[in-house]
């Protein structure tokens, strides 16, 4: 017994000698210069199963898209691309083990932005606290910005709360006889979604438009009649969802069942998906949505990025991949101009902040971040017009003139 | 209270299920220090009067009685505790456990210190092995228990019983599944457990058995004592002869 | 006052089709004793392929019942006779929650991959008008469910009752051991209950195909308030789930509209354990559920 | 024989507590703190399943109240991290007693129902309940080593689940052995002749119940300021507290080693079947039938079949027979 017991003691630490300095505090740290030329791996965990798993494969399909035509072009600083993903399950357990071994393990140059502003606070405090620049796609929750992240930076126009800028803009400018005077709330309890309606709310309550129905549901709601009910029951001028796909298609559903005729619809992330239309049916008309992202503005990228995602994938790229694709161009931009990609503290720190000083040209138009790492745009406003997705605010962007009040659903 | 000489009495117990009353106020009374027999057709209550008895099953109305104290609605181990044990129709012993673990499992009082003391304490164990050894088990004690014959299991639940050292054990068809030489074993074991000091309650269909081994004899029918007395008065009871073949 | 009669319209229309839903899962723990984690998984699945035949074949969605239902309850039959009745009896209860768990998650899965995480949804014209009483309005989806509901419960209820194979069901779930000693082969009949439980979830898929968008990880909503539903009906009763069904799609319609959504939810949980401390066999009659 | 059977729990000792330090970088440190935890989590699940056979798919219930009742004590009463920690154990154990007393009326099927209904209505309280724990927001704990560096923070959450996975050990090694023990075990294996023996089962199933709520609760609160950030309709998860009966199953309830052996093997497969199939969803389906395949042929667990005796030789009726003639004469 005693034996053994002296046996294991000289094993362990034996092997503690050993060891103990084979693992370095920096993932970089134990990279040689003479690998500048193996291909530059970037990090990704995406939701490719369970509840986030939708707006999760329309993000990877814009890294693929991105990484594809930067490899055509001959690679980042002459090295190929390499995109390493893992499905995190949407689980923020997986996300943030998911980063830490591709940061300490797999050693990546780069890592990019999960799905959903709940994964991306778990997975941004890896990142940051090795050192890596963050820029993410989907994390628009005001709560994101407020945890003091120095590396984070969200790749769209702006965050949740102020999606709704230009029409709270527009409804507040309409004149006295047609401005609307009640509006209803219904937003799935969910961060980013719940930041959309809110945003708008409470600008619309300020301006003096009362809140007749300020309706919250859990995610896993799959009724919406009685929620519908409520609103119907309060008859109000204008109807907001924050709402994700399903439950924009469940409400609009119910509201159509329970005769509501609101003068103005609008519905966050939902419409914006191809699948929308399909769903709702004629419904769909009138529709209002914030939209980050266009499929026919002619922003730096915009045009190549939508053919070849049709090449790609087959389908229509969606603001899921648009935003995928901008996280790609900032990365990439600012790779060539401060000339590294190694995932030490030093090349990392310049990378975030020529991110934070510079403005970056993209599909969604150019961008620029405040000190918590803010967008500093706004959405755009997208109506279905005759079935079709136009872009109806701001002025200076549009496709078509605003339909307001709404036609009937 | 009435006089000494019992310490099992109920009144008026009754209980129905669905409608079909089961035990219809029943009022008996256990003759202390004797083996008192409960005998009756199928479906004449027994194994409920049992089951109410013991606390598994709660009453609809009436009481139980144990030495003058009202147990009627309380928990089968604290009646158990009060000093009562039973045994099962069907003979139900712990399978997966080891014959000495299924010893060790009844508890006499519920003490912090007595809970956490290991298993193995000296002096249970060693009455664990000394009611194995009156049943004749002792050489299966790391058996697990579903390893043995059904006559073994019996003498198991048996001896398990007799480890919370009650004053009272019902016994709910001892005989049944047995063959003849077990019987004639557990008779003689129940006859000295007897001459020790316990009362016993015997569910019996085996006439011979309740007739040779009992002192007293409570017939039941339709949910409620009919008769009782010695075996050879209940045996010539004419109410006794018409339940039993319904004349 | 309206808004409560909308409310209780709308609870009753949506009890209906919890009735259906909940009505298979009855029926398992009926003959088995299961608790089957895996039929909200089916339903799902029922959904799917009524999305398939309605989009690849452009057929209406309630033309796939034909290939479902049968397919279907062949399918409950073999997770009987391969998979449950494998199972060792003392510890069926727990052990069989574990292996449905598991069915649950592999259907999850295979739906995932072949269907991608993507929601789909099954539209058709009706199911965006509504019928008005009263100013109560009750939309036409929703009646259809609760009619395809009432019918397929219907229809459940006659078998059970008035054919040979229902009285043979039906004295299993009372009493097996009894059952077979009059010579009814409990086993085989265990596997036809089972099978006709998974029938009922290609019905009720095909439905909620109807009303509602779904992706591959919708099942894990339905688990919960199914459970609680077939509990308060009274464990193995399939009219006191029917019955229990009502009672809550009524209490959560009224709660929906008067106080908000995540009440309503609890309302489920709030009667589950209500049920159990109360009335353990159910509030509608039912096997003693504590006992299983 | 006798020194390889005691060596070896002292060899995976040793090698535990070395093992920070002989992987090769954080990641390792930090999936090895992951498992750590989850053996924790099912040994302490075993003290209700293994030895009652209730099995719980709810635990996650009390690793999420853990888990906020340490996050909120910190950020919302800035009370120092370790006596939140033990205050919240101490708060859930309570709690485990009132639900336990309700939870433990029902049997099998039932019960295993309740525990899904216990989950579910903890996630709508705390994702409903905003104001107090930030709702489907989440709550974010700061770190209690504010200077240690990450991959350091990881191998300090290392020991301590650690620890409490030795606690737990120690627990149902302790319980095994007691009367208290045995009890429940009665009552695994017949309810109500152990009650009738005298064994108070209602009181021993709760204090059960309350045990093996109190240690899932302390990984909860070491979870919560380890990871920092908490999510109801994450911490609240059913998979959690599925993964706490997979892991004991597959190891084998009836004994000491066997949650941390199945522990072992499954949050190591679970990562892999994540890498090697993580593209698409078929890792569920595999995940899926590993369950049923454990389920349908070892429901026993892996430590049943390697350490079942010889097929136990049922003791022959004649003889036994004949020793009691030989005793009654």
């Amino acid at each position: 017994m005693a034996r053994v017991l002296k046996g294991l003691a000289v094993i362990s630490i034996c092997a503690l000698g050993l060891t103990a300095c084979a693992k370095t505090d920096e993932p970089g740290g134990a990279q040689t210069p003479g690998r500048q030329t193996g291909p530059v791996k970037i990090g990704i965990s995406l939701p490719l199963t369970g509840d986030f798993s939708e707006p999760g494969k329309g993000i990877q399909e814009g890294y693929q898209v991105w990484a594809d035509q930067v490899n055509a072009k001959g690679g980042l600083l002459g090295r190929k691309v390499e995109l390493i993903f893992r499905d995190d399950a949407s689980d923020p357990n997986r996300v943030s083990s998911d980063y830490e071994s591709l940061i300490t393990q797999d050693k990546v140059n780069l890592v990019f932005g999960p799905f959903s502003s709940r994964l991306v606070i778990p997975a941004a405090k890896v990142a940051e606290s090795y050192n890596m620049v963050f820029v993410e796609p989907a994390g628009a929750a005001k709560e994101v910005f407020e945890q003091g992240f120095k590396r984070l930076f969200y790749a769209a126009p702006a965050i949740a709360s102020d999606h709704y800028n230009y029409l709270a803009d527009y409804i507040l400018k309409l004149p006295a006889d047609q401005k609307p005077k009640t509006a209803a709330y219904a937003s799935l309890d969910d961060p980013f979604a719940q930041g959309t309606a809110y945003g708008l709310r409470d600008k619309l309550a300020a301006a003096g438009i009362k809140t007749v129905v300020d309706e919250v549901y859990p995610p896993e709601t799959t009724d919406f009649a009685p929620i519908a009910a409520k609103i119907a029951a309060a008859k109000p001028d204008i109807v907001v969802g924050g709402t994700q796909f399903e439950d924009s298609v469940g409400l609009v559903r119910a509201l159509q069942e329970l005769k509501v005729q609101p003068k103005l619809a609008a519905f966050s992330t939902g419409p914006t998906l191809a699948e929308f239309p399909a769903a709702v049916k004629g419904a769909v008309e009138h529709i209002i949505s914030p939209v980050g992202w266009s499929a026919t503005a002619t922003f730096t990228g915009n045009q190549e990025m939508v053919k070849r995602y049709k090449e790609m994938f087959g389908g229509e790229a969606n603001e899921d991949a648009a935003n995928g694709y901008t996280v790609g161009q900032i990365v990439e931009a600012a790779v060539t101009a401060v000339k590294c990609v190694d995932p030490t503290k030093e090349c990392q720190d310049k990378l975030a902040d020529h991110i934070r000083q510079g403005t970056f040209d993209t599909v969604v138009g150019p961008l620029s971040f405040d000190d918590q790492g803010r967008p500093e745009q706004a959405h755009m406003i997208q109506q279905y017009v005759d079935g079709k997705v136009q872009i109806v605010l701001p002025e200076s962007a549009k496709t078509a003139d605003i339909v307001y009040p709404k036609k009937e659903w | 209270m009435s006089d000494t000489a019992s310490s099992l009495r109920t009144e008026g117990l009754s209980k129905s299920f669905g409608g079909v009353l089961a035990v219809d106020g029943a009022t008996v009374e256990l003759r202390d220090g004797k083996i008192n027999g409960l005998i009756g057709p199928n479906g004449s209550g027994k194994t409920t009067f049992f089951n109410l008895i013991t606390g598994m099953i709660k009453p609809d109305a009436g009481r139980v009685l144990y030495r003058g104290r009202d147990i009627t609605r309380h928990s089968p181990h604290r009646i158990a505790h009060a000093g009562l044990g039973r045994t099962f129709q069907l003979c139900r012993i712990f399978p997966r456990l080891t014959v000495l673990e299924n010893m060790l499992v009844a508890v006499r009082r519920t003490r912090l210190r007595e809970l956490l003391a290991g298993l193995r304490d000296k002096g249970e164990v060693e009455r664990a092995r000394h009611w194995l050894r009156r049943m004749g088990i002792e050489h299966l004690e790391d058996a697990e228990a579903r390893d043995l014959s059904y006559g073994q299991q019996k003498l198991l639940e048996l001896a398990a019983v007799l480890m919370a050292e009650p004053e009272l054990v019902l016994l709910d068809e001892p005989a049944g599944g047995v063959n003849p030489a077990l019987i004639d074993r557990i008779v003689s074991l129940v006859r000295d457990l007897n001459a020790e000091g316990r009362t016993f309650l015997v569910v019996e269909h085996n006439m011979d058995m309740v007739m040779g081994m009992c002192d007293h004899v409570i017939v039941f029918d339709r949910g409620a004592p009919i008769a009782e007395g010695p075996p050879s008065a209940v045996r010539e009871d004419p109410k006794v002869l018409e339940a039993y073949l319904g004349v | 006052m309206s808004l409560l009669l909308q409310g209780l319209a709308l609870g009753v229309l949506t009890g209906g089709l919890y009735a259906l839903l909940a009505s298979g899962l009855s029926l398992y723990f009926g003959v088995m004793r299961v608790v089957m984690v895996a039929h909200p998984a089916f339903l799902f699945l029922g959904a799917y392929l009524t999305y398939t035949v309605h989009t690849v074949f452009g057929l209406d969605p309630f033309l796939a019942l034909p290939v479902t239902v049968p397919l279907f309850f062949v399918l409950g039959v073999a997770v009987q006779r391969l998979l449950i009745a494998r199972l060792a009896p003392e510890n069926l209860a727990m052990m069989s929650v574990l292996l449905t768990f598991g069915i649950a998650l592999t259907i999850e899965g295979l739906l995932g991959t072949f269907y991608t995480g993507s929601y789909k949804s099954v539209s058709m014209e009706y199911a965006t008008r509504s019928l008005t009483v009263a100013g109560v309005h009750l939309p036409y989806d929703k009646i259809i469910a609760f009619w395809v509901a009432a019918i397929t419960l219907v229809v459940l209820f006659a078998v059970l009752v008035k054919s040979r194979f229902g009285q043979s069901l039906r004295a299993t779930i009372q009493h097996r051991e009894a059952a077979r000693l009059v010579g009814i082969h409990t086993e085989r009949v265990a596997g036809y209950g089972f099978g006709v439980g998974l029938a009922t979830a290609a019905v009720g898929g095909t439905v909620l195909a109807l009303i509602t968008p779904f992706f591959p990880a919708s099942h894990w909503v339905w688990i919960g308030k199914l459970m609680a539903i077939i509990v308060v009906g009274g464990l193995g009763s399939v009219i006191g789930a029917a019955l229990a069904a009502v009672l809550l799609g009524v209490v959560e319609g009224l709660v929906l509209v008067t106080v908000d959504a995540t009440w309503a939810t609890m309302m489920f949980y709030v009667f589950l354990f209500l049920a159990l401390l109360v009335r353990p066999q159910g509030f509608f009659g039912g096997r003693l559920a504590h006992r299983f | 024989m006798r020194i390889a059977s005691r060596g070896l729990p002292l060899l995976v000792a040793a090698l535990a507590i070395a093992y920070p330090f002989l992987v090769p970088n954080f990641y390792l440190v930090y999936a090895g703190a992951l498992t750590v935890m989850y053996a924790a989590m099912a040994t302490s699940w075993n003290l209700l399943g293994g030895f009652t056979g209730y099995v719980s798919l709810g635990h996650s219930a009390f690793f999420g109240l853990g888990a906020y009742g340490t996050g909120l004590l910190v950020v919302r009463a800035g009370v120092p991290w370790v006596v939140a920690l033990l205050a919240s154990a101490l708060l859930v154990t309570v709690f485990a007693v009132v639900v336990g007393i309700a939870a433990v009326r029902v049997r099998g099927a039932s019960f295993v129902i309740v525990s899904i209904a216990l989950v579910s209505m903890m996630n709508l309280v705390v994702q409903g309940w905003r104001s107090l724990t930030g709702g489907s927001t989440g709550l974010q704990v700061p770190s209690p080593f504010p200077d240690l560096h990450r991959g350091q923070t990881h191998m300090v959450f290392f020991y301590l689940f650690l620890a409490l996975l030795a606690l737990a050990l120690a627990s149902w090694w302790y319980v095994s052995r007691s009367r208290f023990g045995a009890g429940l075990r009665a009552i695994r294996e017949d309810e109500d002749k152990a009650e009738s023996l005298g064994v108070p089962t209602a009181a021993y199933k709760v204090t059960a119940f309350a045990l093996s709520a109190l240690f899932v609760a302390l990984a909860g609160g070491l979870y919560a300021v380890w990871f920092g950030s908490l999510d109801p309709i994450f911490v609240f998860s059913i998979l959690i507290g599925s993964y706490m009966v997979l892991m004991s199953l597959l190891g084998g309830v009836r004994h000491l080693f066997g949650p941390l052996l199945g522990a072992l093997i499954v949050a190591p497969a679970g990562e892999y079947f994540l890498i090697a199939l993580g593209e698409t969803q078929i890792h569920l389906t595999a995940t899926g039938l590993v369950l049923v395949l454990v389920v349908l042929f070892m429901p026993d667990g892996i430590l049943a079949r390697l350490t079942r005796r010889r097929a136990g030789p049922s003791i022959p009726d004649e003889t036994a027979e004949q020793r009691l003639q030989g005793v009654a004469q």
